[in-house]
């Protein structure tokens, strides 16, 4: 009764443009960011650190990937190593220019992933579907090869692996061992709610209306002046834009450094597809549902299990946790095969007309 | 004149398209080099000698080592068209891209050596193993993909990924993580090596490697004859063009998918003890999986024959590749090989050398 | 919403000439050396029965298959390699035989995708969605709103495509073909599947958008009811041939049309 | 109610727990065994708790959080990967890190490194000590030139590790070094690899594989004719399922050890007393003594020493982190030692300084008798005069790669 | 809705067909038909009017138990066909009891070529190919433009003659009763005056009942020997096509037949006149 737009009329078509026309929406947008912004000041460090921060990280993939996959149509296995092209670029950045804020790094890094990924999203135009699903694994293994095989990437370390320097920002440590879990999380909270906006501005204006186009019916887009090429690539260009800078996020304000080439490996790649698929393709929603199912679900099983007095061996946990994650996306997938986002659309819809049925 | 033969008289002349390119391709750089080397323009050391000459020295200098590396490109091809015919039968019968025949793969030979580890005889192990993939088949119909019926094919993809996170679960529940020994003398697979004295050298054929090779070939040759001249083959492909329709014409998808996921089952369970009897039975198998992908986009997602040509170019490009120019950018290329390989034959026919031709009409 | 001005070329006058035209796909001859024209300003019928080549003809007409022969001429230019995109950009739209909508869509946001070529807005703007973007975004609306109002679907606005019953899709389909403002339209079967009334309705758009913006139509029908009281000028094909072209009143009287497409005369 | 909590990131599940599951199993066991035998160390009992890491480095880091606020008295990451997230926050955390002969080879340096322990020696060791090895069979240093040995490795920072000792000894001794890397995608299939092998005539294989890698290794070798015995792996290829994989003709394989193997020394013993007879065991009781179970029983055996020495050098009963990592610095197990704690003849002494976090100790080379592992040489010295500087040199590179990197504030205990 | 109607079906044996007034929802929130009831005696040809969107798919695929396939559900009412509930039938076992639909916007297996489509349609047949072989020439000669595309795929082919594949796939099964949903739809007249006279003969000849969803009002009732016109998910009247023929509301609105004389489309009006049955 209370979830409608009953009695909004808009007034103007920039009102119907906005992307929350409705009162409440906008409510329980300010409400969640609210949430968002307080939750370091109640919840432990590791809730924020080992649970928040991955949870934020992955959801800035998935957004890169959705509007690659979800909103053009494009199924790409090489996220990983975009993400991974991202990380090493912002590791050369900060060695190179060493007193440019990381933030500037972090931000820039996505550049050069998004070049890459436009380099080996040239064969879109002709491969399609899980054709050049499995064309973009080409990317993902020749790039990951070349994380372990060219030295000059991590500064010839012998371990081979990002060392992340510490950097302050005011003042304060934001990476590094000393930088606290609330220091970074806020730092990545910034950045992924700029990106979730500009996302969602580029998706609801004149580029996405283009690229749903050509993942609908790339034929008739094309025959109402749609330049394929071009919309494809630009997709790829954001998309790798954004895994790279979550990389680069990963690496230096999560990991705090590491052995990035098995960081950014294949497996990487398909969570986050299964998270862009579960939480609902071409919704940017649907991007954090699905990191949340996907990363998050399987942390809080495992060392929640225990805390609510299920004891059972860790390998056995892990096992559970897999089963259920199975049993669980299918499920879900019964229920509403265009994910979660869709999900909460519906349940919003018969919000809108409770209490009748329909 | 079926689909196929029509599909085919399209694949011919493209391929030839395709396949001139390349010939054209090597032809010039055969010349070329020819030229070069006797102009003296390419010497030893050289970058481009390196690339155009050594390699072919090589070859030329030990053959029995080329013949060597054919083979076991020859081999590690057949296995990955196993892998890959496991994803075509599924995909071509139901649409469905089948994230799950990897672990499949594992999961069928660890239940086949963990069921004798449990002390049963092989063989019975084999036939229940056999029975487990059925249950499983009958499971995927009804829990999986009835309720997933005319669903875009992506989303069944990722059921089939939610099949794959429980498998993994399940199996390394029942069976523990670690790795297993393939019981090879059991079912009476060949061991040890025939070693043939050729050109000086020697060249050593794996038993079972011959094995495998055969039981790849025949399954492979028995289902495209399958798909292509039953009513049920027929029935298949119409599934996989659409649901909807297939429905409407009274085909039973369940039994159709039944049929098809436990004929996967049983190309898993071969592939698993084929590999299995290569390195052992452990979950790490399921990586090779992975290297079934590009033969399946080589060959085309829908085609049988196609899965064994595909492996056939990928096994042998790889090893080749690998062996006689991977030293240049010091080894391990392997890695991407095969992906790129697949990739640039994309480029001349983007479904693939047998796949069906993606309809585009206005 | 007017069709963009094309001073060279007036009400009457020659605006789009298909010369000795031949398709073929393998062994297939979808068409064999077809000759016609459309004027501006005009409605031109193309009619025939099943598989002559209809809608190949219009294929070859906005550049999704290449003529093997012949060529084809747009306001006196001729594109013998012409991509589609390239078409759409010398104005002309289309609608399709099996509807050709972005399903996923809304209704809104498929029409306004139809004025991709309109909007000038470089990718900066686009990023943040205000100010000169979010102008010319409103501004475009506002068109499209038009064209809403006059195909008469505000309801389904936002509606996704997907859901929309046949009829309702085609419909859509005009609207999105309309707000690229074109020259020349092309229609195929636009009327398949729709009631009288709604056939009715359907006329009476497309005779507002010949008489208001001029522009000129080139339709495929096969309720030639319709096709005769629309069209100026009727081209018949079969197999792939033209056996008539003419007023709607010569062809209905031509014997071959009648054998061929009409079966009993009506 | 009090006492020292030792958490275990081990991995029973994934791609590697073939080689995860024994070693857990060896770790757990031995320090049960401690609490139910002696009631825990100095009277204090050990929570023992496992976290599954599934060697993924961001389960691990979870896992290290996780466990983190328990204030725990040492943690093993078990998985290089994960070791070098952890080197920058140990200082910080102050909690040890004790990776047993695996992670950074640099961080043997103590100077830099005052919270990472690598014992009882480190891969650049290893390879210097296959070198020796070699050098013995073919009867003397002189005899290694103009011979070919090969390094076959995971293509990974780990199976990379070797290759600078190797370059360096290659030159110094006049063999030429082959790397034969395999991608991680293909450690099941080395059919190219070894081909690769055969063509160059390659002499001696150092093997620095890792999970399914290893298996393959030997079966490869068996499928190619090489000569298995000159087939030796890095302690981690020494699981028993790797050997047990080529079958009979892997008779002969070698791996290096720092620890005997089998369930006939005196602890093992207790351990099937107080564990398994109680039923307190995860494994199984015939796996017991293999050689990965041993390196797990191996690795608590430092734990509890080092815990050990932590309450000697303080004289407290209930330890933390800080104190533990003193008493890893002041840790000498020596014979007798290892023979008080029913290890007699079980491995070599090891001595732990402020300044050498690994302590270079002596390894042995074990070989497969087709059923077991067994040992194969005397103890060999690793070239501590080769390995050390080196490792001083990438401890002050990697202090100086990352900016800041805290100067060593811990005192040193010395020697008590 | 009394008992009657739901007794009704035992009372009326000779109805091959019997929907008592049902509901469908799709997506668990789009409600499209609320409360339909039609029947179709043995051997009779009904037709199904209305306008887009009135719902005649979904009542179409509602009967052949096709709408799960549309995430779509019959959550009131009765469909007996042969006095059997459909629920309780999965579709290819409609199919074998012979009950078979045409669906809209002809669904051909694009990659399977013409001949295999028709081959398919005889899936559920037992008996023989010989008798297979028998029908697939009957539909040919039927439709002789198939014979002439028999060997290319059906992607490839047209419109209107993927409908035809559509319609011959359909009478390769054998069926004794046909679900057509719009036949006519993008077919040539002198085709689609074929396929009605098709219909009658299956009809005469081989008793085949059948229930069709037609826009072209004028031919469905020249067929047909009763109509339902379905506004919004509601019948909104039904009666002997001779009736319906006659009606003057059915003459303006579908038959175009203003007082008498059939009318010019240049002379529709503004469009503001549509007439509704029920607002
Ligand atoms: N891409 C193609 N490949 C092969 N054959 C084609 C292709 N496109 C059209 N054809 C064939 O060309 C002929 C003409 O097709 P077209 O679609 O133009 O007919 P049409 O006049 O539109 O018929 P309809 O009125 O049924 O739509 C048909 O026989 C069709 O099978
Ligand atoms: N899959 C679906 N999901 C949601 N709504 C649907 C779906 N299919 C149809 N509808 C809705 O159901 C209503 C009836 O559709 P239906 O296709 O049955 O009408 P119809 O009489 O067949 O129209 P037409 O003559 O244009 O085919 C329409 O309003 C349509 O929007
Ligand atoms: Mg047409
Ligand atoms: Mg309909």
């Amino acid at each position: 009764m209370f979830y409608r737009e009953a009695g909004q009329f808009k007034t103007s078509y920039y009102a119907d443009q906005a992307i929350f026309p409705i009162l409440q929406d906008r409510i329980g947008v300010a409400v969640i960011l609210f949430v968002a912004f307080t939750l370091p000041l109640v919840a432990s460090d590791f809730f924020v650190g080992s649970v928040m921060i991955p949870f934020l990280v992955f959801s800035l993939a998935a957004i890169g990937l959705n509007i690659l996959t979800g909103y053009t149509g494009l199924i790409s296995l090489g996220t990983g190593a975009f993400m991974g092209v991202g990380a090493y670029a912002c590791y050369k950045l900060t060695t190179i220019f060493p007193n440019v804020p990381i933030v500037v790094h972090i931000l820039s890094a996505g550049f050069f992933s998004a070049a890459i990924g436009v380099i080996f999203g040239l064969p879109s135009l002709r491969i399609k579907g899980f054709y050049l699903a499995v064309a973009t694994l080409a990317a993902q293994f020749f790039l990951q090869w070349c994380f372990v095989r060219i030295p000059w990437l991590y500064n010839n370390n012998a371990s081979g692996a990002i060392e992340v320097p510490v950097r302050t920002l005011m003042g304060i440590d934001v990476t590094g061992a000393n930088a606290t879990p609330e220091v970074r999380y806020y730092l990545i909270l910034a950045i992924v709610v700029g990106m979730t906006w500009v996302a969602s501005n580029l998706v609801h204006g004149r580029i996405g209306r283009q690229w749903m186009a050509v993942r609908d019916m790339d034929i008739a887009a094309e025959l109402i002046g749609i330049r394929l090429l071009n919309t494809k690539l630009l997709a790829f260009a954001v998309s790798s834009f954004y895994c790279g800078v979550a990389g680069a996020v990963m690496m230096f304000l999560w990991y705090g450094g590491g052995e990035a080439a098995d960081a950014f490996n294949i497996n990487q790649s398909f969570n986050i597809l299964f998270m862009v698929i579960i939480g609902g393709l071409g919704s940017l929603i649907g991007s954090f549902f699905g990191a949340a199912f996907i990363s998050s679900f399987p942390t809080l099983l495992k060392f929640g299990l225990p805390l609510i007095g299920i004891h059972i061996g860790s390998a056995s946990v892990e096992h559970l946790t897999h089963f259920a994650i199975g049993a669980l996306i299918i499920a879900f997938l019964i229920v509403e095969p265009h994910g979660l986002a869709r999900l909460w659309q519906i349940a919003k819809q018969k919000l809108r007309v409770w209490p009748f049925p329909y | 004149m079926t689909s196929l033969d029509s599909a085919q008289g399209g694949v011919f002349n493209l391929k030839l398209g395709a396949g001139a390119w390349v010939l054209i391709g090597f032809a010039l750089v055969a010349v070329v080099t020819a030229l070069a080397v006797q102009a003296g323009a390419l010497t030893r050391g050289d970058v481009l000698y390196a690339v155009l000459v050594d390699p072919f020295v090589q070859m030329a200098d030990m053959p029995d080592l080329l013949i060597q590396t054919l083979w076991d490109g020859f081999v590690a091809g057949m296995l990955y068209a196993l892998i890959a015919l496991g994803f075509v039968l599924i995909f071509k019968a139901s649409g469905v891209f089948n994230f799950a025949q990897g672990i499949m793969v594992v999961f069928a030979a660890l239940t086949l050596v963990g069921l004798h580890e449990f002390g049963i005889n092989a063989w019975l192990a084999l036939l229940l193993t056999l029975g487990v993939m059925l249950v499983l088949a009958v499971a995927v119909e009804r829990v999986v993909l009835r309720p997933l019926v005319n669903q875009p094919d992506i989303i069944l993809f990722m059921a089939t990924i939610g099949l794959t996170y429980a498998l993994i679960g399940l199996g390394e529940f029942i069976f523990g993580g670690n790795p297993k020994v393939m019981i090879t003398e059991e079912l009476f697979l060949p061991r040890g090596s025939i070693d043939l004295n050729v050109f000086g050298g020697f060249v050593s054929l794996q038993k079972l490697d011959i094995a495998a090779a055969v039981i790849a070939f025949v399954m492979i040759a028995a289902l495209s004859l399958f798909f292509q001249y039953t009513r049920i083959g027929r029935a298949l492909r119409a599934v996989a063009d659409s649901h909807k329709a297939a429905l409407s014409v009274g085909i039973s998808l369940e039994q159709i998918w039944v049929i098809v996921w436990f004929t996967a089952g049983v190309v898993a369970l071969i592939t698993g003890i084929m590999w299995g009897a290569r390195s052992d039975v452990s979950f790490a198998l399921q990586i090779i999986a992975l290297k079934a992908l590009p033969v399946l986009i080589l060959g085309g997602f829908t085609s049988v024959p196609g899965a064994i040509v595909g492996g056939l170019i990928i096994g042998i490009g790889e090893k080749v590749g690998e062996f006689y120019w991977g030293p240049l950018l010091g080894k391990g290329i392997e890695a991407w090989l095969a992906y790129m390989i697949a990739l640039t034959f994309l480029l001349f026919r983007p479904q693939g050398l047998f796949g069906e031709k993606i309809i585009e009409r206005i | 919403m007017r069709a963009p001005s094309t001073d060279q070329i007036v009400a009457g006058d020659t605006l789009l000439a298909v010369e000795r035209v031949s398709l073929r796909f393998g062994g297939v001859r979808a068409l064999t050396d077809v000759s016609f024209d459309i004027r501006k300003g005009e409605i031109r019928a193309i009619i025939g029965p099943n598989g002559a080549g209809k809608t190949s003809m219009l294929n070859c007409i906005n550049g999704f298959y290449h003529p093997t022969e012949g060529r084809i001429t747009f306001k006196g230019v001729t594109r013998p390699k012409m991509r589609p995109y390239e078409a759409a950009r010398g104005g002309i739209a289309r609608t399709f035989q099996n509807v050709a909508l972005f399903k996923g869509m809304t209704t809104l946001d498929n029409i306004m995708t139809g004025r991709a070529l309109k909007m000038r807005r470089g990718f900066f703007w686009q990023l943040l969605r205000h100010g000169p973007a979010m102008n010319e975004e409103v501004e475009h609306r506002k068109a499209v709103e038009e064209i809403i109002d006059f195909l008469q679907i505000q309801h389904i606005r936002k509606t996704p495509v997907g859901k929309l019953p046949y009829g309702l899709q085609k419909r859509v389909e005009l609207g999105r073909a309309l707000a690229m403002e074109p020259e020349l339209l092309l229609l195929d079967e636009p009327m398949a599947g729709m009631n009288l009334e709604e056939k009715e309705d359907m006329s009476r758009f497309i005779l507002d958008v010949n008489n208001q913006f001029g522009t000129t139509i080139a339709l495929i029908e096969h309720d030639i009811g319709v096709v005769m009281d629309l069209s100026d000028r009727v081209v018949v094909l079969e197999y792939g041939r033209k056996i008539a072209d003419g007023t709607p009143a010569e062809v209905k009287t031509d014997q071959a049309v009648i054998d061929a497409y009409l079966g009993v005369a009506h | 109610e009090e006492g020292i909590y030792v958490p275990l990131l081990t991995y029973r599940t994934g791609n590697f727990a073939g080689s995860g599951t024994p070693i857990a199993n060896g770790m757990r066991d031995y320090l049960e065994m401690l609490n139910q035998r002696d009631g825990g160390i100095g009277g204090v009992k050990l929570i023992i708790e496992e976290c599954e890491t599934g060697y993924d480095t961001k389960k691990g880091v979870e896992c290290y959080e996780s466990t983190k606020g328990k204030n725990p008295v040492v943690h093993n990451p078990y998985s290089t990967g994960l070791t070098l997230q952890l080197i920058p926050r140990a200082s910080v955390d102050k909690i040890p890190l004790l990776t047993m002969a695996y992670g950074l080879s640099a961080a043997a340096d103590g100077r830099v490194f005052p919270w990472v322990f690598n014992p009882p020696l480190t891969y650049w060791d290893g390879a210097s000590v296959f070198v020796r090895f070699v050098a013995e069979q073919e009867g003397g240093v002189d005899k290694l030139k103009g011979k070919t040995i090969g390094l076959v490795h995971l293509d990974a920072p780990f199976g990379r590790e070797p290759i600078p000792v190797m370059e360096d000894l290659a030159k110094r001794y006049g063999f030429n070094l082959k790397l034969y890397p395999v991608p991680a995608q293909s450690m099941q299939d080395q059919a190219s690899t070894w081909l690769a092998i055969r063509r160059d005539r390659v002499d001696w294989i150092y093997n620095q594989g890792w999970g399914a890698m290893n298996p393959t290794a030997v079966k490869e070798a068996v499928r190619t004719n090489f000569p298995i015995s000159k087939l030796v792996g890095v302690w981690w290829a020494g699981g028993d399922d790797d050997a047990r994989a080529g079958g009979p003709e892997a008779k002969g394989y070698r791996t290096l050890s720092f620890h005997g193997a089998g369930a006939d020394y005196p602890a093992v013993q207790d351990i099937l007393k107080y564990v398994y007879d109680r039923n307190l065991a995860v494994g199984d009781r015939a796996k017991v003594g293999e050689n990965l179970y041993s390196r797990g029983v191996y690795n608590s055996a430092l734990i509890a020493e080092a815990i050990r020495t932590a309450q000697q050098v303080t004289g407290k009963k209930v330890v933390t982190g800080e104190d533990v990592r003193r008493g890893l610095e002041s840790m000498n197990i020596s014979e007798e030692r290892w023979k008080e704690m029913g290890f007699a003849g079980f491995a070599a002494p090891v001595n732990i300084s402020c300044d050498d976090h690994s302590g270079h100790n002596r390894v042995f080379i074990a070989q497969w008798d087709g059923s077991k592992f067994v040992r194969g040489s005397d103890y060999i010295e690793p070239m501590k005069d080769l390995v050390r500087p080196m490792i001083e040199s990438a401890a002050k590179d990697y202090a100086e790669k990352n900016a800041g990197w805290p100067k060593r504030t811990e005192a040193c205990d010395g020697r008590s | 809705m009394t008992a009657a109607e739901t007794i009704q079906p035992a009372a009326a044996p000779d109805k091959i067909l019997t929907v008592t007034n049902i509901e469908v929802i799709y997506d668990h929130v789009i409600l499209v038909l609320k409360g339909v009831s039609l029947e179709v005696p043995r051997g009779g040809i009904v037709a199904l009017l209305g306008g887009n969107g009135a719902g005649k798919t979904t009542t179409l695929k509602a009967i052949s138990n096709l709408l799960h396939a549309e995430r779509g559900e019959v959550t009131k009412g009765s469909i007996l066909f042969e006095g059997e509930e459909v629920k309780a039938l999965s579709p290819n076992l409609l199919v074998r009891r012979g009950c078979i639909q045409v669906m809209e916007g002809r669904q051909c297996f694009g990659h399977l070529t013409v001949e295999e489509n028709l081959l398919t349609g005889a899936f559920t047949r037992r008996d023989g190919q010989r008798a297979i072989k028998a029908d697939l020439e009957r539909v040919y000669a039927y439709f002789p433009r198939l014979k002439e595309r028999r060997s290319s795929q059906a992607g490839y082919t047209s419109g209107g003659e993927q409908q035809m594949v559509a319609i011959g796939r359909a009478m390769m099964a054998r069926p004794k009763m046909i679900l057509l949903d719009e036949p006519s739809m993008g077919l040539a007249p002198q085709i689609v005056e074929e396929i009605f006279e098709i219909v009658k003969m299956l009809n005469a000849q081989e008793n085949v009942s059948f229930l069709l969803a037609e826009q072209n009002t004028f031919m469905a009732l020249k067929y047909a020997t009763y109509g339902y016109i379905l506004e919004n998910g509601r019948v909104v009247m039904d009666g002997a096509a001779q009736a319906l023929r006659d009606n003057e509301d059915v003459k303006e609105f579908y038959l175009g037949i203003a007082q008498g004389k059939q009318k010019s489309f240049r002379e529709g009006k503004h469009y503001k006149r549509r007439k509704r049955w029920l607002a």
